[in-house]
């Protein structure tokens, strides 16, 4: 088996609200020195050994799980001995 | 074998196990009565649910006896998912109200919104259409982060599951308060349009029928809920809490798809939606009801999680699912309408004429008990009840400037607009809303018709702090006159009553006088109590919320061009002031 | 004229438009199914609001792959019309059939409220019956209406005059205001707004009436035309 | 500069509707083999080095940008030459 692991921002340049109001909310808190804080998406799953070319994984990617007009994507594999 | 890892029916004796689920020695030494031997861990965990006050009402029983439940208009009276009342044109109303205090104190989004799942089924497993979402929340003062984080959350998640089941939140109403600080009461009122002819009770009628289960697989979430719903929280809640329910609205907006179309299938014998103590007391309610038993193979139960045990399969609180009774040999046919929704029925069990509760994992029977010592034996307490000592100061109200007075007032966060709030909610969806939130009371056209019904939810639980009698009567009503005010005729109500700790007998007082007061108001404004809900034990360290009964109302506007708002219209209008 | 509403897992607003097509426009209409993979019988596509799929991963995302898509972007390329409102503006921007995407609104809240439009475009088939410039009312109720498209796109959207819609008063942080596109063949309508939450004085707003007689207009011109 | 990665995932035992809704939508366009999908957040952002200790950041964490409730977290950091 192989861990797939996603991570999903938004590109550099989209606005991102979320991550704006993060680190407001952060500051608020009386966390300072926090900057650029960007909010994106997390994703792991677990696939067949060998389902899991790095093809597949960009295809996987570039069709759901991020939206390539505002996302960039990042995924690391890792292979797991046994579930 | 995690069975073998249970503890033995000694052990749960000896340890007294049995007091870690909320039972008391009496109740254990009851059980082992009805049963005639000592029961295992399972069945004392089912019955620890099953005879909670959030399940039994044992404390509240005889108080809730004092309301009046009918009237021309009840076709179905407090006892079902839902209280139903006829609008004329062969239709008619389902509604009722339900706390989610608890859940909301420890996370609030997820609180709130599984609350509004969970009265969303209570209603559409009557066969009705969820029309308007309505609710009643209490917090602290907003001077404290926690308190607006609770505020915050409890609100994105009423949002957040309402509009995505596309129900739309049409009213409610908000009060701060010291008293909710650590306690804050999250109440959701749901309100569905039905056919009389589509009327469903939740019973297991018929021998040899088929149980069938629909929707979410079942985890370990939220399990002895119904016990923590009727136990004090305590700084340490957080911790001792399991699992906390996710909701899932998407799965629920399948479930009210397919549950509406299965209502119309004459192979469906009952439906009831799993709530508190899930299959536990879905089951066994279905049974008592029709004066069945219920036999049920828990290996066919759909899981999510791997090696649950009987105890945790009967204990969990997975949001989104429903039991049903379908007609033997007709099971393909309610396969086939759920599987349009993309969702599966599974067959996990069976009517049976012994009145048993019988469950049986990997050809072992775990279970079995009967189906009447769950509900209809659970104990009923007459609880002492002592008048509290008040200690009050009067203050004498003194101001010159009542300009001043007023702006302070409508400072007040209690009192100020909720705009904030309910822009937040889609109260458009399904395009009936004629009188939007903001107002008296909402207001919704019945198409088809040229009626509407106008719904609201009160109460003032200041008054019933000071004189709870005088306020329970204030708190019905309120809700009535916002009726009026709307064009409306009042019909009948629905009431969560959430109280402190009824084993103080300060408190319980107060559960007496307050429902003197609602049942004598109702019956006066001949407004029948159709369905509620109790929430005991809403304390924090010890502290108790005030007496707060929440009334939802529900009116008949009989022509559409009665519909009224409380917006001024016009420049030189006249203002007139009517009653005493 | 004959008009389809596709029905995703978790739409909410179809009923909503299937009524305003039939209670007040008063022309045929059907449900689809998202199963379906056909829609030749149909005049005019309308992908409704709601959350398709609970709005899982992003809104639109998941709807933008069922099995029906295929025969909308068929529909879109013959140059009939296609309305997606909310949750279908959300569908087309995922499938590709309009440019551009929606963020969380700006301020991270659902919003549901009456909003002031602006029409900018009143020559489409679906603003035909609407003044240039018109100030109209329609409802918005969304938690993802920020529309974002890089700067290249939105110059290109104003050069052809795609934005049709546009904010009187940005309640969602949307770039350039906008509040609803069209393709640039100009059958193809994305927007946030809820037209059909405004057909009927009763629930206080038919300022989206015009946009559904709209439709039929220009249907009925081209029918003219052509037979 | 230190630059910040946090993980949020949501807690074993805790349903994850979106992670169920993506594995199914991935495997409805054809991409098979794929299991327990969970979907989280992730979120990047600067910090002072000198504010950048680790009981600050699992304040940070605790406090605000996980859920103790229903959420686990997890960090990296990574020391950025110059921003
Ligand atoms: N305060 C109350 N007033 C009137 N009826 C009540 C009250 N509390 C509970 N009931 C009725 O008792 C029945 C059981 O309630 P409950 O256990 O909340 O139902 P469910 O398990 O279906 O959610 C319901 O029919 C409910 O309407």
């Amino acid at each position: 088996m192989v861990k797939v692991k996603v991570f999903v921002t938004l590109k550099e340049g989209v606005l991102d609200p979320q991550g704006k109001a993060v680190e407001q909310a952060l500051d608020a808190r009386g966390f300072r020195g926090v900057s650029e804080m960007r909010v994106g998406k997390y994703m792991e799953f677990y696939m067949d050994h060998e389902a899991a070319g790095d093809q597949e994984i960009q295809n996987m990617c570039e069709q759901l799980l991020a939206n390539p007009v505002i996302e960039d994507y990042r995924y690391e594999t890792e292979e797991v001995v046994s579930k | 074998m995690p069975l073998l890892l249970e503890p033995s029916p000694n052990e749960v004796k000896d340890k007294k196990l049995y007091a870690e689920m909320g039972l008391s020695d009496e109740e254990f030494n009851r059980i082992e009565e009805l049963l005639g031997r000592t029961p295992n861990y399972t069945e004392t965990g089912i019955f620890s649910v099953m005879w909670s006050e959030h399940c039994s009402y044992k404390k509240s029983k005889p108080l809730l006896s004092k309301f009046p439940t009918t009237s021309e208009r009840v076709l179905q009276g407090p006892g079902e998912g839902a209280g139903i009342v006829d609008i004329g044109d062969e239709l008619a109303v389902a509604f009722k109200i339900e706390s989610h205090n608890h859940p909301s104190a420890i996370e609030p989004y997820q609180g709130a919104a599984t609350g509004v799942g969970g009265i969303l089924r209570d209603v559409f497993s009557m066969g009705a259409k969820p029309i308007a979402l309505l609710n009643s929340l209490r917090f602290g003062e907003l001077n404290h982060p926690r308190t607006k984080y609770l505020f915050e959350e409890v609100v994105a998640g009423i949002a957040g599951y309402g509009n995505c089941v596309g129900v739309p939140t049409v009213g409610g109403e908000i009060q701060f308060d010291d008293c909710y600080k650590g306690n804050p009461l999250v109440n959701a009122m749901c309100v569905g349009l039905i056919k009389h002819e589509d009327i469903q009770v939740g019973q297991a009628k018929g021998i040899g029928n088929t149980v069938m289960y629909i929707g979410s697989a079942t985890g370990r979430d939220g399990i002895h809920g119904a016990t923590f719903a009727s136990e004090e929280l305590t700084d340490n809640s957080a911790e001792d809490r399991p699992a906390v329910q996710v909701g899932d609205p998407f799965m629920e907006k399948l479930l009210i798809e397919a549950s509406l179309e299965i209502v119309k299938c004459d192979a469906l014998v009952g439906i009831q939606d799993m709530g508190a103590a899930g299959l536990t007391s879905s089951a066994s309610e279905m049974a008592s009801k029709a004066g069945t038993g219920i036999e049920m193979n828990l290996d066919l139960v759909p899981q999510r999680e791997r090696d649950m045990t009987p105890y945790e399969m009967m204990l969990s609180e997975s949001q989104e699912r429903m039991l049903i009774v379908v007609e033997k040999g007709r099971e393909q046919e309610i396969k086939d309408i759920v599987s349009k929704y993309d969702l599966e029925a599974v067959e996990v069990g069976q009517v049976i004429e012994e009145k048993q509760f019988r469950l049986l994992f990997k050809g072992e029977i775990v279970t079995d008990v009967p189906v009447d010592a769950l509900a209809e034996d659970a104990p009923v307490y007459h609880m002492p009840s002592k008048k509290p000592e008040f200690n009050r100061v009067s203050q004498k109200l003194e101001f010159n400037d009542a300009n001043d007075i007023l702006e302070q007032l409508l400072q007040q966060p209690t009192i100020a607009s909720k705009e904030w709030v309910y822009e937040q909610y889609d109260h458009q969806v399904q395009t009936n809303t004629v009188v939007k939130p903001g107002s008296d009371a909402a207001v919704l056209r019945v198409r088809g018709t040229d009626k509407a019904i106008a719904m609201t939810t009160d109460c003032n639980s200041r008054y019933l702090h000071l004189d709870p009698q005088q306020g329970g009567q204030i708190a019905v009503a309120e809700a009535a006159r916002n009726l009026v005010a709307s064009g409306a005729e009042p019909v009948a109500v629905t009431d969560c009553l959430n109280f402190g700790n009824p084993d103080k007998p300060e408190v319980f007082w107060m559960m007496e006088q307050a429902t003197d007061g609602m049942a004598k108001a109702c019956e006066l404004l001949k407004t029948p109590v159709i369905s509620g809900n109790v929430s005991l034990y809403n304390e924090t360290n010890g502290t108790s919320v005030y007496p707060t009964p929440v009334i939802g109302m529900v009116g008949l506007v009989h022509d559409l061009k009665h519909i009224t708002t409380q917006l001024a219209k016009e420049p030189g209008d006249a203002v007139y002031v009517i009653g005493e | 004229m004959r008009f389809a509403v596709i029905v995703f897992p978790g739409s909410n607003c179809d009923t909503d438009l299937f009524r305003a097509i039939e209670e007040v426009l008063c022309e045929e209409v059907d449900y689809v199914s998202h199963h379906e993979t056909n829609l030749e019988n149909y005049d005019a596509v309308l992908l409704p609001g709601g959350f398709s799929y609970g709005d899982y991963l992003r809104s639109g995302a998941i709807a933008s792959f069922s099995n029906i898509m295929p025969a909308i972007i068929d529909f879109a390329e013959s140059g009939k019309p296609i309305l997606g409102i909310c949750n279908g503006f959300q569908v087309l921007l995922e499938s590709g059939l309009l440019p551009g995407a929606m963020k969380r609104n700006e301020h991270l809240k659902f919003i549901c409220q009456t909003t002031p439009l602006i029409v900018e475009n009143n020559e489409t088939a679906f603003t035909n019956q609407y003044r240039l410039q018109e100030r109209i009312n329609l409802p918005i109720a969304h938690a993802e209406g920020n529309y974002e498209c890089d700067e290249g796109t939105l110059a290109d959207l104003e050069k052809n005059h795609q934005v049709v819609f546009r904010y009187a008063d940005n309640p969602n942080g949307s770039k350039g205001d906008i509040a609803g596109i069209v393709n640039e063949r100009g059958n193809v309508l994305g927007m946030m707004p809820h037209p059909e939450r405004a057909v009927e004085q009763l629930l206080g707003n038919d300022d989206g009436y015009k946009l559904f007689q709209s439709i039929l207009v220009h249907w009925r011109e081209q029918h003219a035309v052509t037979s």
